[in-house]
């Protein structure tokens, strides 16, 4: 397996703050890699430093072989690597399914091509059985037609996650996909994501709910204070004593 | 299952809103028609078509795109303008007329502006490319001054855009009047008539002419906006963040879409010069280009095209009624030492806020449904969803 | 005293008054205010009229004038903002509402216009507000009073939004009103009082500027552009800043107007507006957020070489 | 303390909640659990009046609380964490903290103010930054703050766990616990972590569809399997208390 | 209502009086208003006691000096049947409504749109009062006689005062008053003119220190009711008093003026003499008083001089409608001849002979000063087919 993300020492400061510290992490191809930490540590940062919503202070960000550091979000869209918003950031006026379609590519786009809707129906049609497939899977079929605002907040979540599914990327960052969502939806969704990963597709994933997300992972990263404390295998990590004293609490280390 | 189908289309269809919409606009017109006469219904169509236009293309930059467009009326001025100042140059210089700096001049236009009218008014060929080439350096130079506004769009938000194109418009309309060589300054200078060919027609010309292109421009904006094109304007008014995110471009779909409508604000632009054959620089006052096509906009429904013409063609009506029988209806007021004159700007001014309070999203509210026909989306929906996944 | 400083300092102070009203509901209710420009007209006719037919000082209808600013203000938050506050209503539709309030107000003041013409055979319709101003110092009371007024006016405001909680809670209750409403702030106290205040700064600075220039029924709606340039020329998240926005806009207006027209010739007299908006541009392309939204410390400390960039 | 009688509510056209009656007991925490769009947030929002109740009694200490706007409600004591929109984003730390104890005199908001920087250390730390600028823990964290500041007789938490690391939502749901103890609070807790909340709870309610499914003490309903594996996605028996990290599947 | 007093039996055919009741040119509007209401109403009069089957319905709209607000205003009242309007005033807006006035055979007639660029053949537009090219040489004259070598020139920059100040300058051209290279226009919408002040009193320092003496320094100042407020503004310069002012039609009468105590000690300082169209030897019948009683008696105070255009406009259309009936191709072909023979008796604002172009073809001026019983005073004529003026008072 190869590589398909990697952070090479990547810091990003906020003026005296060093919200992500020197991180360097490789996320391998068909894989599910978590990113765990306590709450501020920089997991939101380092994935808004990936995907071009912040610019890092110093340090690369390579996709494949390519150097995507600075880029603006839309391109890195482009070549394959899209997000979720932990807080979810929906477009109101649209329809949930407009909701995901816009987040899929149509070259109906193009303003001299819109007009023209023979140029772009086919395709159209095409992303709308997927939205829809993509909407069943996380619960929101029924609700397609609705505006998004009607929306309840763990719906939102859900409609989040359903876009980033969507959009045809290769690399899918999900910021705490399963927030507020109840246990079984929470199944459902991080079932799909793996039977997606198994087709091909490659996952970082940021939560906190540990006890339903840790059985999907492959590999997970351990953040802390904008560093990176520990990493492995679920085992390894969620059974290091940094990562329970500052994280899972002492709780946790009973069970394990 | 077929008939069913077939019977909620045409259910869909009856109350689909831009059938409605045109469906009430020619009962309005049929109405005045027959009670008041031609003359009226044209008057009422040329003050539609031209603030139509103007008020679609504000709704395109507002309504989908989320710009606040509080300068409209600087796309309108750049069309204006440059109708009034390029044309008419070319032709003079073609006939060797002067048309240097001081072919504004009142004294020099008032010899040349005759001759120019009277060569358009001799040949169908010349009259017809005359009036093209007005059209083509209106969209240009609106297309221009989109461009521009679009610039500082990129960097400022919300009202600080607003504010600041409304500012500026203010500013465009002080430069004509001030720079005499642009459109005479103070002294209006002549558009060459390329309708005059109609001679005793001229004016039924033109509205016909005004009124086909604000129904050209509805068509396109139609197809333009109910495409993804239109669904990605929709998504940068929304959320910016989320949207690059979905890998949309904002800076360039702001442009595109600042681009088209100050491109078509302009044309209407031009065409209105072309009707009154003069640009006069202090005309064009934020009152009536800006804040206008914003009542209208908000009347007939932010977001949607098809309410755009309902709106402008409804408050249209309304302000011709208004002026004509603001004294025999409000004539009693006079007792209390009302002027029934001021009754314009306070029954605009009422609609305004009834509009607001009353029908928050306008007459033909925005439509939140899929840009696939009803149809397709039926079919795909009836396929059922466990439809394998990329 | 320069020849423009006089009416310079005159304009800017109501400028500074009416911008920070602009600001104040703006920050407090979203609302970007159009009918400023009538309420501005309106603080005008109160101390002319207050003159003329009361006589006096028409200083001493200052407080009147704000007091008719604060009623017409009440008047529309409770017919337009608030209902249309509760339902969440965008800000381009808060502001929409406010040019339909406006375009109200300026019918009526032309029907009082009228009223004033006709029954009382004044000329309200164009009125040079100076010949009832007298004396002080060698000046024009104006050049003194107005500027003291604007500064003592607007340092009480900031200090009360500033000493009190009441600055917080209004900038709360409009950010997220559920949970304002949940903290216990009464959200309609709020609102309302910051359009007494704010269509209190609008009457005064309106009866401020027709104290220079001339007194006319479109008085506001020709400088309201000024009005909205200096509330985001300030930036929009600050009171002060909206009070310094207007104040520069208005001094640059006429001491730029001065000095390029002698050096370039009285042409520039034509393209006067365009000062202190191409200044505003400038700004405001730099600091998308105005001019209180400048990180000055950080600038100060570019400026001596130290290192740290500049954040916007 | 808080009655709630055949209710029916929703947003605008849309009913969500249907005929639901609950009852709060003083000094208790009751526990409200269910699927997503069950219309818990619903009907929090119910109580406070924000979304619209179409018919039936809500009652705080015996008086109908129906008709009146939020701000009086918290003047009567109650305390409300939204799920979402809990923080004034565009203010700093330090004035969110000041406008959630508006009602208290100065001296004792500051005094309160403290306290909760002593709680949460990060609030301390970012003390004069925008709150829209803090990572969505800490902002939950602010907001749990918030709402603990405001020294109510009623509480009202939407969702408290959702955002924070394990530690630290263990650390807010046993403050919770301890206000109830120590302070006597009366708390109405909604909570997706279901099970933790059951062990601390002593009333439930099952909320699905808009209607109760289950009502009874908190245990009992942690000793429904069905209803918990159905809805809560608790799956071993209620006996085995503590999460397995890697067991479930 | 406004409408003037229309009977039930005969047919009502409608004027419409474009006038601007808000803007910059208010008072001017306001007057002409209450003149066209007069003058209805004693058409009305005439055509009940000569039993004609028609009466005026006389309607008075607003079009704001906003030459769009006008066009609407008269495509509105076009599409209600209306084919006579009296306005629009400003030049401005009169130029705006040409082509479709030409396009839909609409007459209209101006009482004060003076720009020379309107002069033309076979328009639908008729203007009442002279072109600046007749007062341009009356101004000319008058600074002439003032004994002023060096003038400098401030204006209101619309197409008014653009119009006049050319007209003006054109008239100097070949005498030996010399234009100072500085030209001051200020925005119509201007309120406060302390700077414009400064730079005047700037540009006499320059002449001065160049060695011209005060004494034969002139201003001329084309402007309207913001005469008052310039007035005050100049009066802070105490170089300024001492010049020669010169005004135009806009300002003679002007009330805001003579209600100013500030600005008219300037103007009486400065001996300000404005132009003013001189009814040519008004006869009995005239109905100058009449007007003149009006609006003083409706408004309270003296009207302008355009508002006895207006009243000679209603009539001449009454008359020539009287004739030819309510067709305005045909009223355009009689309407110089008819106002030329009803005005010749009873012209409110004198005889008016119309030139080819549809406009006033000759006047005499009035020369106005404002004395020391703060009254607008006539001292003397200036006689257009002479070329001089004829003083009763000479002031210089
Ligand atoms: N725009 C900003 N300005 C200043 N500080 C910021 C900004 N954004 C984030 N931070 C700080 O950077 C740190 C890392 O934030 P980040 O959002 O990455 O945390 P996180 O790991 O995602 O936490 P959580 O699990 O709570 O979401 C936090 O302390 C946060 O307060
Ligand atoms: N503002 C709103 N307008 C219209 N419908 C809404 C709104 N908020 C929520 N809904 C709808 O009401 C239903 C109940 O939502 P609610 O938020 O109360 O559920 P919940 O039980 O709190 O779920 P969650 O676990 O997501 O918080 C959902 O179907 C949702 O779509
Ligand atoms: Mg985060
Ligand atoms: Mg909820």
């Amino acid at each position: 397996m190869s590589n398909l993300l990697a952070t090479e020492n990547v810091t990003k400061k906020f003026g005296g703050l060093a919200a992500v510290n020197d991180v360097s992490i490789t996320v391998k191809q068909h894989t599910f890699t978590m990113l765990i930490g306590p709450n501020g540590c920089g997991k939101t940062t380092l994935i808004n430093c990936c995907t071009g919503i912040l610019k890092p202070t110093e340090g690369r960000v390579l996709l494949g072989d390519t150097d995507i550091t600075g880029w603006p979000t839309h391109k890195i869209y482009e070549v394959g690597f899209v997000r979720t918003f932990q807080i979810p950031l929906p477009f109101l006026g649209l329809t949930v399914l407009d909701n995901v379609l816009g987040a899929m590519r149509n070259s109906g786009e193009a303003p001299l091509k819109a007009p023209h809707r023979r140029l772009w129906l086919k395709e159209e049609e095409n992303n709308m059985e997927r939205a829809m497939a993509v909407l069943h899977r996380v619960r929101l079929d029924k609700h397609w037609n609705k505006p998004s605002h009607t929306l309840g907040a763990a719906q939102l979540k859900m409609l989040e996650v359903a876009k980033g599914l969507a959009a045809g990327a290769k690399l899918i960052a999900l910021d705490e996909p399963i927030g507020g969502v109840d246990p079984a939806s929470a199944d459902e969704i991080l079932s799909h994501v793996s039977a997606l990963k198994n087709e091909g597709l490659t996952f970082l994933v940021v939560e906190h709910r540990i006890d339903i997300a840790a059985p999907y992972a492959d590999y997970i990263y351990a953040m802390d204070l904008g560093r990176l404390i520990s990493q492995g295998t679920p085992q390894q990590v969620l059974g290091d004593p940094k990562v329970i004293e500052v994280y899972l609490g002492k709780g946790a280390t009973e069970a394990c | 299952m077929k008939s069913q189908s077939t019977q909620r289309n045409l259910k869909s269809l009856l109350l689909n809103s831009e059938i409605l919409a045109v469906v009430a606009i020619l009962m309005a017109l049929t109405f005045f028609l027959t009670t008041r006469g031609l003359p009226m219904v044209l008057t009422i169509l040329v003050d539609f078509a031209v603030f139509a236009i103007i008020t679609m293309s504000l709704n395109l930059e507002t309504g989908f795109t989320g710009i606040p467009q509080f300068g409209r009326v600087l796309a309108v001025i750049a069309g204006a303008f440059a109708v009034g100042a390029i044309p008419g140059r070319l032709l003079a210089a073609l006939m060797g007329l002067p048309a240097g700096l001081n072919y504004t001049i009142d004294t020099v236009q008032f010899q040349v502006s005759p001759e120019l009218t009277a060569a358009l008014s001799g040949s169908w060929m010349l009259s017809l490319l005359f009036l093209f080439i007005c059209l083509v350096i209106a969209a240009l130079s609106g297309a221009g001054i989109g461009w521009l506004t679009s610039r500082p769009a990129i960097r400022l938000r919300e009202a600080y855009l607003g504010i600041s194109l409304l500012a500026f418009g203010d500013f465009l309309m002080w430069v004509g009047h001030n720079w005499v060589p642009l459109v005479g300054g103070s002294t209006s200078v002549f558009v060459p008539d390329p309708f005059r060919i109609f001679g005793g027609a001229r004016f039924e010309a033109v509205v016909i002419a005004i009124f086909l292109a604000a129904l050209l421009v509805y068509a396109y904006l139609n197809r333009l906006t109910v495409s993804p094109f239109g669904r990605a304007l929709k998504m940068v008014r929304d959320n910016e963040v989320s949207a690059s995110a979905a890998g949309k471009d904002i800076v360039k779909i702001r442009t595109q879409s600042l681009v088209i409508g100050s491109m078509l604000a302009a044309i209407a632009g031009g065409l209105y010069v072309i009707y009154t054959g003069t640009v006069t620089a202090m005309g064009y006052s934020r009152l009536v280009w800006t804040f206008w096509p914003w009542a209208f906009m908000m009347l007939g429904g932010i977001g949607s095209t098809a309410g755009m013409l309902l709106g402008v063609m409804v408050l249209t009506i309304m302000r011709t009624l208004i002026t004509v029988y603001r004294f025999e209806v409000f004539g009693f007021l006079m007792a209390w030492g009302i002027n029934p004159l001021w009754l314009e700007f306070t029954l605009m001014g009422a609609v305004i806020i009834g509009v607001i309070l009353f029908l928050p999203h306008g007459l033909v509210p925005e439509k939140v449904q899929s840009i696939l026909p009803a149809s397709r989306v039926n079919s795909i929906l009836s396929k059922g969803f466990g439809a394998k996944l990329q | 005293m320069a020849p423009w400083l006089a009416t310079g300092l005159i304009y800017a102070s109501a400028l500074a008054l009416a911008a920070g009203g602009i600001t104040l509901l703006y920050m407090s209710t979203r609302t970007f205010n159009f009918a400023h420009a009538s309420m501005a007209t309106i603080g005008f006719y109160v101390i002319y009229t207050g003159s003329v037919l009361g006589g006096g000082t028409p200083y001493r209808y200052f407080p009147l004038a704000f007091l008719i600013g604060g009623l017409l203000g009440v008047i529309c938050y409770y017919g337009l903002n608030r209902p249309l506050l509760k339902r969440r209503a965008v800000e381009i539709t808060l502001m929409m509402s406010t040019l339909g309030y406006d375009l109200i107000l300026l019918s009526v003041i032309q029907m009082y216009c009228d009223y004033l013409t006709f029954s009382r055979r004044l000329f309200p319709r164009r009125v040079s507000m100076s010949i009832y101003d007298f004396e002080l110092l060698g000046v024009s009371a104006a050049t003194i009073i107005l500027p003291l007024v604007a500064i003592v006016f607007l340092t009480a405001l900031h200090l009360f939004l500033v000493k009190t909680r009441f600055g917080v809670a209004m900038r709360a209750t409009i950010e997220n009103p559920v949970l304002a409403g949940a903290s216990g702030i009464n959200a309609d106290r709020v609102y309302m009082l910051a359009w007494v205040i704010g269509g209190g700064m609008a009457a005064l600075g309106g009866a401020a500027m027709s104290m220079a220039i001339t007194g006319t029924p479109v008085l506001g709606m020709n400088s309201i552009p000024f009005m909205f340039a200096g509330a985001i020329f300030g930036g929009l998240h600050s009171l002060y800043g909206g009070i310094l926005g207007g104040f520069v806009i208005g001094m640059t207006e006429y001491a730029g107007v001065f000095y390029l027209s002698q050096i370039f010739g009285p042409w520039v007299l034509g393209y006067r507006m365009g000062i202190p908006l191409l200044l505003m541009a400038a700004t405001l392309l730099i600091f998308p957020r105005g001019l209180a939204g400048i990180p000055w410390a950080a600038l100060v400390r570019n400026l001596f070489g130290k290192k740290g960039g500049i954040r916007v | 303390m808080l009655k709630i009688n055949k209710l029916n509510s929703g947003y605008g056209k849309l009913q969500v909640l249907y005929d639901l009656s609950i009852e709060i007991p003083e000094k208790g925490i009751t526990v409200v659990v269910g699927p997503n769009g069950a219309g818990k947030t619903t009907l929090l929002c119910s109580i406070m009046g924000i979304a619209d109740v179409s018919s039936g009694e809500v009652e705080f200490q015996g008086n109908s609380i129906r008709a009146l706007p939020s701000y009086l409600l918290a003047r009567q004591g109650i305390s409300y964490v939204p799920q979402m929109g809990n923080v004034f984003a565009e203010l700093s730390v330090r004035d969110n903290l000041q406008m959630a104890g508006y009602l208290l005199p100065t001296a004792k908001a500051k005094k309160k103010a403290e306290q909760m920087t002593v709680m949460f250390p990060v609030l301390k730390k970012f003390i004069d930054r925008k709150a829209a600028t803090l990572s969505g823990g800490e902002r939950r964290m602010l907001a749990v703050a918030m709402g603990l500041m405001k020294d109510p007789k009623l509480m009202l938490l939407d969702e408290l766990s959702t955002d924070l690391a394990p530690i630290i939502a263990e650390k807010v749901i046993s403050e919770v616990a301890r206000l109830r103890d120590e302070l006597g609070i009366t708390i109405l807790l909604v909570e997706q972590m279901a099970k933790r909340a059951l062990e601390i709870g002593d009333t439930a309610y099952l909320l699905v569809s808009g209607g109760v499914r289950f009502a009874g003490k908190a245990r009992e309903l942690l000793n429904e399997p069905e209803l918990c594996n159905m809805y809560l996605g608790i799956k071993q028996p209620a006996a085995q208390n503590i999460p397995s990290i890697e067991g479930s599947r | 209502p406004r409408r003037a007093a229309p009977a039930p039996g005969p047919t009502e055919h409608t004027v419409v009086a474009l006038l601007p009741l808000t803007g910059a040119l208010t008072t001017f509007g306001e007057n002409s208003s209450k003149v066209a209401e007069l003058a209805a109403a004693d058409v009305n009069e005439w055509l009940t006691k000569n039993n004609k089957n028609w009466r005026m319905n006389l309607v008075i709209d607003d079009c704001a000096t906003d030459p769009p607000t006008g066009l609407r205003k008269m495509t509105s009242w076009h599409g209600e049947g209306a084919r006579f309007f009296v306005g629009p005033m400003s030049s401005g807006v009169a130029r705006e409504v040409l082509a479709f006035a030409g396009a839909n055979s609409i007459l209209y007639a101006s009482p004060s749109s003076t720009a020379p660029g309107l002069a033309m053949e076979g328009d639908w537009l008729f203007r009442f009062c002279p072109s600046d090219a007749i007062q341009g040489p009356a101004i000319a004259r008058l600074i002439q006689e003032a004994g002023v070598e060096h003038l400098i020139f401030v204006w209101r920059g619309d197409t008014w005062g653009d119009g006049l100040q050319k007209a003006t300058a054109d008239a100097l051209a070949n005498t030996a008053v010399q234009i100072y290279p500085e030209l001051v226009r200020y925005d119509p919408g201007l309120e406060a003119f302390t700077v414009q002040a400064a730079l005047l009193n700037d540009y006499v320092g320059d002449l001065v220190r160049k060695g011209v003496s005060v004494d034969k320094i002139g201003i001329a100042i084309i402007a309207f009711e913001e005469i008052a407020p310039f007035f005050t503004a100049a009066n802070a310069h105490p170089r300024l008093r001492q010049l020669a002012w010169f005004g135009s039609d806009g300002t003679a009468f002007s009330a805001a003026l003579i209600g100013d105590p500030t600005a008219s000690r300037f103007a009486i300082d400065t001996k300000f003499a404005s132009t003013k169209a001189r009814p040519e030897a008004l006869v009995a019948q005239s109905n100058y008083e009449r007007v003149a009683q009006h609006v003083y008696q409706e408004l309270g105070r003296v009207t302008d001089s355009y508002s006895f255009n207006t009243y000679d406009i209603v009539w001449s259309f009454a008359r020539a409608i009287d004739e030819v009936g309510y067709d305005s191709a045909k009223v355009k072909e009689i309407l110089p001849r008819v106002a030329d023979e009803w005005s010749r008796t009873y012209g409110a604002s004198g005889h008016v002979v119309l030139n080819a172009a549809g406009d006033r073809a000759f006047a005499d001026y009035n020369i106005l000063v404002v004395n020391d019983k703060l009254v607008w005073e006539n001292v003397g004529y200036f006689d257009s087919r002479a070329d001089l003026i004829k003083w009763t008072r000479p002031i210089y």
